[in-house]
């Protein structure tokens, strides 16, 4: 291994090169956000079951006191993100596409952002696994890309090979930049501190040649941290192109290798966590720190202030939208995430999630897409920019139609809904929105299916049942009548009066019997 | 040889039994909604269409024509068609139950795809040899087949798409039939048999 | 309404690409003009005209909304497609039938834009090369090499009456120089070739001299360079054109290394006609084509072996717009096998 | 003579197929139809008997023998268009006498039940527990929303509720294809029906 930074030799079908937009957020350093009067922690922001309130109305509560307890294995904890009292636990607005309610934990602040920490635990490297994996759950850390899936599930398995995903493809967003400028030397030591959990012999951090700066300062904070280059690190440089920090493209981008369909990188011996996820590992690990808050990228041109800033989960969208000093009379929409794969923010009362990586407060045709799609042309851009080589038109026909075995049988679920075939296609069609229902229905009706299946099981069971018995009755009435002839022949004709009596209890025995049933 | 290939060229394209010589529109626009069923169509007709072929060539050559009962032609070949078709009914009923159940009335109707009846009749009009028999059955069969598989492709795609409410169903059929004809016709002169 | 991610799109959209599409053919219909004359240029209006009006009226008919639906141009691509197929000098009806036809039967019909099955310029043009084969076989020679040359007045005159101020009929400009009327090269090979000639025999004729032949080599290159322009702006893909080219070549190539006096050289075939127009303008129409990669190659290559299939021993010169429709015919059965691999699936 | 020899000929042609048939209608004999067992993965399997049958099989049953495929209301247009292309018949608006019924779930007044096993003799699919003269419940999981425990109820204490799946958990995206259809297209003026 000559040099640590080295520029990839692959490349995965497909992709597109959209405005990336960085320049608007990527100028100025990071900066704290503050503690908003109010915060509206979502219970079930994490992907899996939600968390479990542990809190009352009218506690009082510290920053990093646990309010939602992890239910069940794919959950992760929810903590308090400032001190205050819960003012409620309710139904609230969700940083959710569907803009619908669902369980949250509302606090008023009180501003002192008392805080309750965890016991850091300085020597990591000595420690049991367990341990570290119980206390990453128990700091509630899930993964930070976007994906919110829980950190300790992805730490457990031990692995050759740790991908850390900085690519950050997805245009405006520049957190995870300004993260690596800033915070070069910590996150190495992170980056070590997952390697060692997991185990990997081998480490390479995936980054887009746009972020050069941010490499240059990975290189000079590795050759501080780790002079020798113990931990085998290497920086592998990919071009910028969407959708680059893809798990399973930028896995393609360094190894050269597919992850096969239907599985996870861990079949080609290979975790991949994001660079923000490492830092908030390292964090809970040797300092003690819960996951109260994450950075967070304010952009889009209604903003007047824009740049990266650590946010409080539970920030609500309208105190953010204050603090950016956002334009009103031009904001068009606003948007969590990137704009390739976010959604729009519906009611801004709600607050932010764990995964809400940014904020976008567009103005008019800054984010516009055209309402009135022309038919399909079949022209194939889409399927020239699909990164999965599927043949979006085909799963369009079929979604648009409905013929959902067939949009099945084009697979369908190896869509990554990356976006990038609605944003090639021009006759401005919603591509992605056809196959987000088309998935949604397949579920829905296999989910229906399922029960019927499970309802003819019951019925035939019940059916099965009642034959039984109809032939149990039958059966029984069949014995008595014989035991009566049988008792009628020893006693002979002489005993008839003691046979007919026989007889007679005989039957009431058998009567009682079936009433018992 | 050639003969053989040129005859075969001759009647799955230039003289194509559905698209130019419209025979067997039945089960063209019947069966055709679907890829897999007009596959499984496609499979019984040529089936039955080469061993009609076949046998009513046996019938004309050595019962009809020694005994000089040309007129029965018509009946004896419908016997036979029809022999032949309740034998592959049966066939698919015991093999494929859902093809039979998708072909469902085309299936017997194929004793009445003119078809099959021209192309006996056909045969004999043309004074074709045993063989040229069968490989003119084989050939009408296999250009039936052709069209009838493209068309159920084409109709799969036509069915979902925006058509005016008119022209739905079997009218934008027809009208599917009527261009596929339109280019067949660059077939013609094709083949030019003496 | 709930709109779901990406939020911004791309800078493309149909009616860009149908208007390069326009602007690519113009080098063609240049250099038809220069070497055919006036008609080329009154067909192309006519064309384009009715192909809107057509357009329109249909659009109203179905209560579309047909502002948004006339700016996407492609009624005017079927209509300018239509106008360079046919001859110069064509009865001003002919190009009305056609044009009316293809945008009625062969494109609304099915709904529109994005739904025909069929190419709807070749739809029209068969239509029309079936219906009335005089008028459209009757091509003018290379104006360089015309007898007769023809001015404005009397190409108004022809277009409109069929006949010109003197009283000619269109037959009198159809001689050029050997005074043959017969006056496409393939037409004349074709003829030449069914009465017993060779093909070196033929070389002499005066429409077959020059590179390949007269005027329409350079015809077949200014497409050809309008085809590139696409290829470059990736309005279309290298597959179906290359496809096609490549299977004209070899087919025709293996013909004439079998018999080089019974057949038409490779070169030739890849020059005449409306070999150029086809695979970079009428076969790569995206929606009558199949859309797989594996499947536009198959596609093109489709196309190229029947247009020399025919050209040798069919029974039209030119093979181009029915090898097209037959192809199309084809387009989802092709569609169908040529799935690609999706990720994940590939063979390590 | 001729006209004997015609009618010989033909006698024997009809005899040596009708053997040949007589033969392959053995060999080629079809013992069950694997047809119901498609049909009833298709059907809902709420077994409420709307259809006229007494269950969900033997619906499948009469279908496979010939019945219409719209006489199923819990299966709705859905169910009717995957029947249609499992069989290759044309699909059909549901029968007019029953109408689409959304999914319910039978829920018991708990307070109001006397314990009278009524409605435990009715479910199909044994989804209502409780013994005589005690309280009955239904286990919303596995109640298919049938209907049939209402009648048998004597004090009525039976409600159906329809299943409400508006929360965040059981949102969908919505269908994005709102084509607008012009009134020219509407069904009422153009009465045009597919005949093949």
């Amino acid at each position: 291994m000559d040099s640590i930074q080295y520029t990839t030799q692959y490349q995965f079908h497909g992709g597109i090169h959209p405005e990336e937009h960085k320049e608007l957020s990527n100028q100025h350093s990071i900066g704290e956000l503050g503690v908003p009067p109010q915060l509206n922690i979502y219970l079930g922001q994490h992907n899996g079951q939600p968390a479990l309130p542990v809190v009352n109305v009218g506690d009082y509560v510290k920053r990093g006191q646990l309010i939602g307890r992890m239910q069940g294995n794919l959950s992760a904890n929810v903590h308090a993100s400032s001190s205050g009292t819960v003012k409620e636990i309710a139904l609230r607005p969700v940083a959710h596409a569907s803009g619908m309610n669902d369980l949250c934990v509302v606090i008023d602040t009180d501003g002192n952002d008392a805080s309750e920490y965890l016991e850091p635990i300085a020597d990591y490297a000595s420690v049991n696994k367990q341990v570290l994996l119980d206390r990453v759950a128990e700091a509630g850390i899930v993964g930070l890309g976007g994906a919110a899936f829980p950190s300790n599930i992805k730490l457990m398995p031990r692995v050759n090979h740790l991908i850390i995903n900085a690519a950050e493809c997805e245009p405006y967003i520049s957190c995870d930049d300004r993260l690596m400028r800033e915070n070069a030397d910590e996150l190495i030591n992170a980056i070590q501190c997952v390697q060692s959990i997991i185990g990997a012999q081998h480490c390479t951090i995936g980054i887009e040649d746009n972020k050069q700066e941010a490499i240059n300062a990975l290189l000079l904070a590795i050759e501080k941290q780790d002079p020798n280059n113990n931990s085998h690190f290497q920086i592998c440089v990919v071009p910028t192109k969407y959708p680059s920090g893809g798990e399973k493209q930028l896995i393609e981008l360094i190894t050269g290798k597919q992850v096969p369909a239907q599985q996870l990188p861990l079949a080609l011996g290979i975790i991949m966590h994001n660079v923000a996820t490492a830092l908030a590992v390292y964090r809970a690990i040797t300092k003690g720190e819960v996951l109260t808050q994450r950075l967070m990228t304010i952009t889009g041109k209604a903003a007047t202030i824009r740049g990266n800033f650590w946010t409080r989960i539970g920030t609500p969208f309208d105190w953010i939208l204050e603090q950016a000093k956002v334009n009103t009379q031009v904001l068009d929409r606003v948007i969590m995430g990137g704009p390739m794969m976010g959604f729009e923010i519906q009611k801004l009362d709600s607050g932010t999630v764990k995964s809400t990586n940014c904020t976008i407060f567009a103005e008019t045709n800054e984010l516009a897409t055209s309402n009135n799609s022309l038919p399909c042309i079949r022209c194939g851009l889409c399927a020239d920019a699909c990164p999965v080589s599927l043949l979006p038109q085909q799963l369009y026909w079929h979604s648009k139609s409905e013929e959902f075995n067939k949009a099945e049988h084009y697979n369908l679920f190896d869509c990554i809904e990356c976006g990038a075939c609605s944003y090639v296609c021009p006759s401005n069609i919603p591509l992605v929105q056809y196959y987000r229902f088309a998935k949604n229905e397949i579920v829905r009706q296999s989910d229906e299916k399922a029960k019927a299946s499970h309802a003819r099981e019951r019925h035939e069971f019940r059916e099965l049942r009642l034959q039984r018995e109809k032939a149990e009755r039958a059966e029984r009435h069949r014995k008595a009548a014989e035991a009566r002839k049988k008792a009628a022949m020893q006693k002979g004709e002489a005993d008839e009066k003691k046979a007919t009596i026989a007889d007679a209890v005989a039957r009431a025995k058998a009567r009682k019997q079936q009433s018992k049933d | 040889m050639t003969n053989y290939f040129l005859l075969l060229v001759s009647t799955v394209l230039v003289n194509n039994f559905v698209l130019v010589k419209f025979l067997g529109l039945c089960p063209f626009m019947g069966v055709s909604n679907k890829v897999e069923t007009a596959i499984g169509m496609s499979f019984a007709t040529t089936f039955v269409l080469t061993l009609a072929s076949a046998c009513s060539y046996v019938v004309n050559e050595f019962l009809l024509t020694p005994l000089g009962l040309e007129y029965l032609r018509t009946l004896c070949f419908i016997l036979v068609i029809a022999v032949v078709v309740q034998f592959t009914e049966m066939v698919i009923h015991k093999t494929s139950p859902v093809l039979y159940r998708v072909l469902g009335i085309f299936l017997p109707l194929i004793t009445t795809n003119c078809a099959v009846l021209g192309v006996a009749l056909l045969n004999v009009n043309e004074q074709h040899s045993f063989i040229e028999s069968i490989v003119f059955g084989f050939g009408a069969a296999a250009g039936f087949s052709l069209v009838l598989v493209l068309f159920s492709a084409m109709r799969e795609r036509i069915n979902v798409a925006d058509v005016p409410l008119p022209f739905r169903g079997a009218a934008i059929a027809m009208i599917t039939a009527g261009l596929m004809s339109l280019a067949f016709m660059g077939f013609s002169g094709l083949v030019k048999i003496s | 309404m709930l709109k779901s991610s990406p939020f911004n799109q791309a800078s493309n959209s149909v009616t860009q690409l149908m208007l390069q599409v326009i602007l690519a053919t113009l080098p063609g219909a240049l250099i038809m003009f220069y070497f055919f004359g006036w008609g080329v240029l009154f067909n192309l209006l006519t064309c384009s005209l009715v192909a809107m009006a057509s357009e329109a009226a249909i659009l109203k008919l179905r209560g579309r909304d047909f502002k948004s639906g006339l700016s996407d141009y492609s009624a005017l691509v079927t209509g300018i497609l239509i106008g360079l197929a046919l001859p110069p000098l064509a009865p001003w009806w002919v190009a009305v039938i056609g044009t009316f036809f293809a945008i009625t039967f062969a494109k609304h019909v099915y709904g529109g834009l994005g739904y025909n099955p069929f190419n709807p310029a070749m739809v029209g043009y068969v239509l029309l090369l079936i219906s009335f084969p005089v008028a459209m076989t009757s091509w003018l020679p290379p104006q360089n090499i015309a007898t007769n040359a023809v001015n404005f007045l009397d190409s108004l005159n022809l277009f409109l009456f069929e006949i010109d101020s003197q009283g000619n009929k269109l037959n009198f400009y159809l001689q050029n120089a050997d005074g043959f009327t017969m006056a496409t090269p393939l037409d004349e090979l074709k003829t030449g070739l069914s009465m017993g000639f060779t093909t070196a025999e033929l070389q002499d004729k005066l429409i077959l001299t020059g590179w390949v032949n007269q005027g329409w080599q350079w015809v077949n290159i200014a497409f050809l360079v309008g085809g590139l322009y696409l290829l470059t702006r990736k309005v279309i893909h290298w597959y179906i054109p290359v496809g096609m080219l490549g299977a004209i070549f070899l087919t025709s190539g293996l013909l004439t290394w079998i018999d080089p006096d019974l057949h038409i050289s490779p070169m030739t075939h890849l020059f005449s006609g409306a070999t150029m127009l086809g695979a970079f303008f009428i076969a790569t129409d995206p929606v009558s084509a199949a859309t797989t990669p594996k499947g536009r190659i198959i596609f093109g290559a489709g196309i190229g072996f029947l247009v020399v299939i025919i050209r040798n021993f069919g029974g039209y010169p030119d093979a181009v717009a029915f090898a097209v429709l037959l192809l199309n015919m084809a387009a989802p059965l092709i569609d169908h096998f040529t799935q690609p691999k999706v990720y994940g699936t590939r063979d390590a | 003579m001729n006209t004997l020899m015609a009618v010989v000929l033909l006698v024997l042609l009809a005899a040596l197929f009708g053997a040949l048939l007589g033969y392959a209608a053995v060999r080629f004999k079809v013992e069950s139809d694997p047809i119901v067992e498609q049909i009833d993965n298709i059907l809902p399997q709420t077994q409420c008997g709307q259809c006229g049958y007494p269950g969900c099989r033997p619906y499948a049953e009469a279908i496979a023998n010939g019945d219409e495929i719209n006489k199923c209301p819990p299966g709705g247009e859905a169910g009717v268009k995957a029947l249609a292309d499992l069989l290759g018949r044309e699909p059909k608006p549901l029968d007019e006498s029953l109408e689409e019924s959304v999914p319910k779930v039978a829920v018991i007044r708990e307070d109001e039940c006397i314990g009278c096993t009524k409605c435990i003799q009715a479910c199909p699919v044994d989804a209502i527990v409780g013994a005589a003269k005690l309280m009955h419940t239904v286990i919303a999981d596995e109640c298919t929303g049938c209907d049939l425990c209402v009648p048998p109820c004597p004090v009525d204490c039976i409600d159906m509720i329809p299943l409400t799946n508006n929360d965040l958990h059981h949102w969908q995206w919505p269908n994005p294809n709102s084509e607008p259809h012009s009134p020219f297209e509407s069904e009422q003026i153009i009465p045009v029906k597919q005949v093949s």
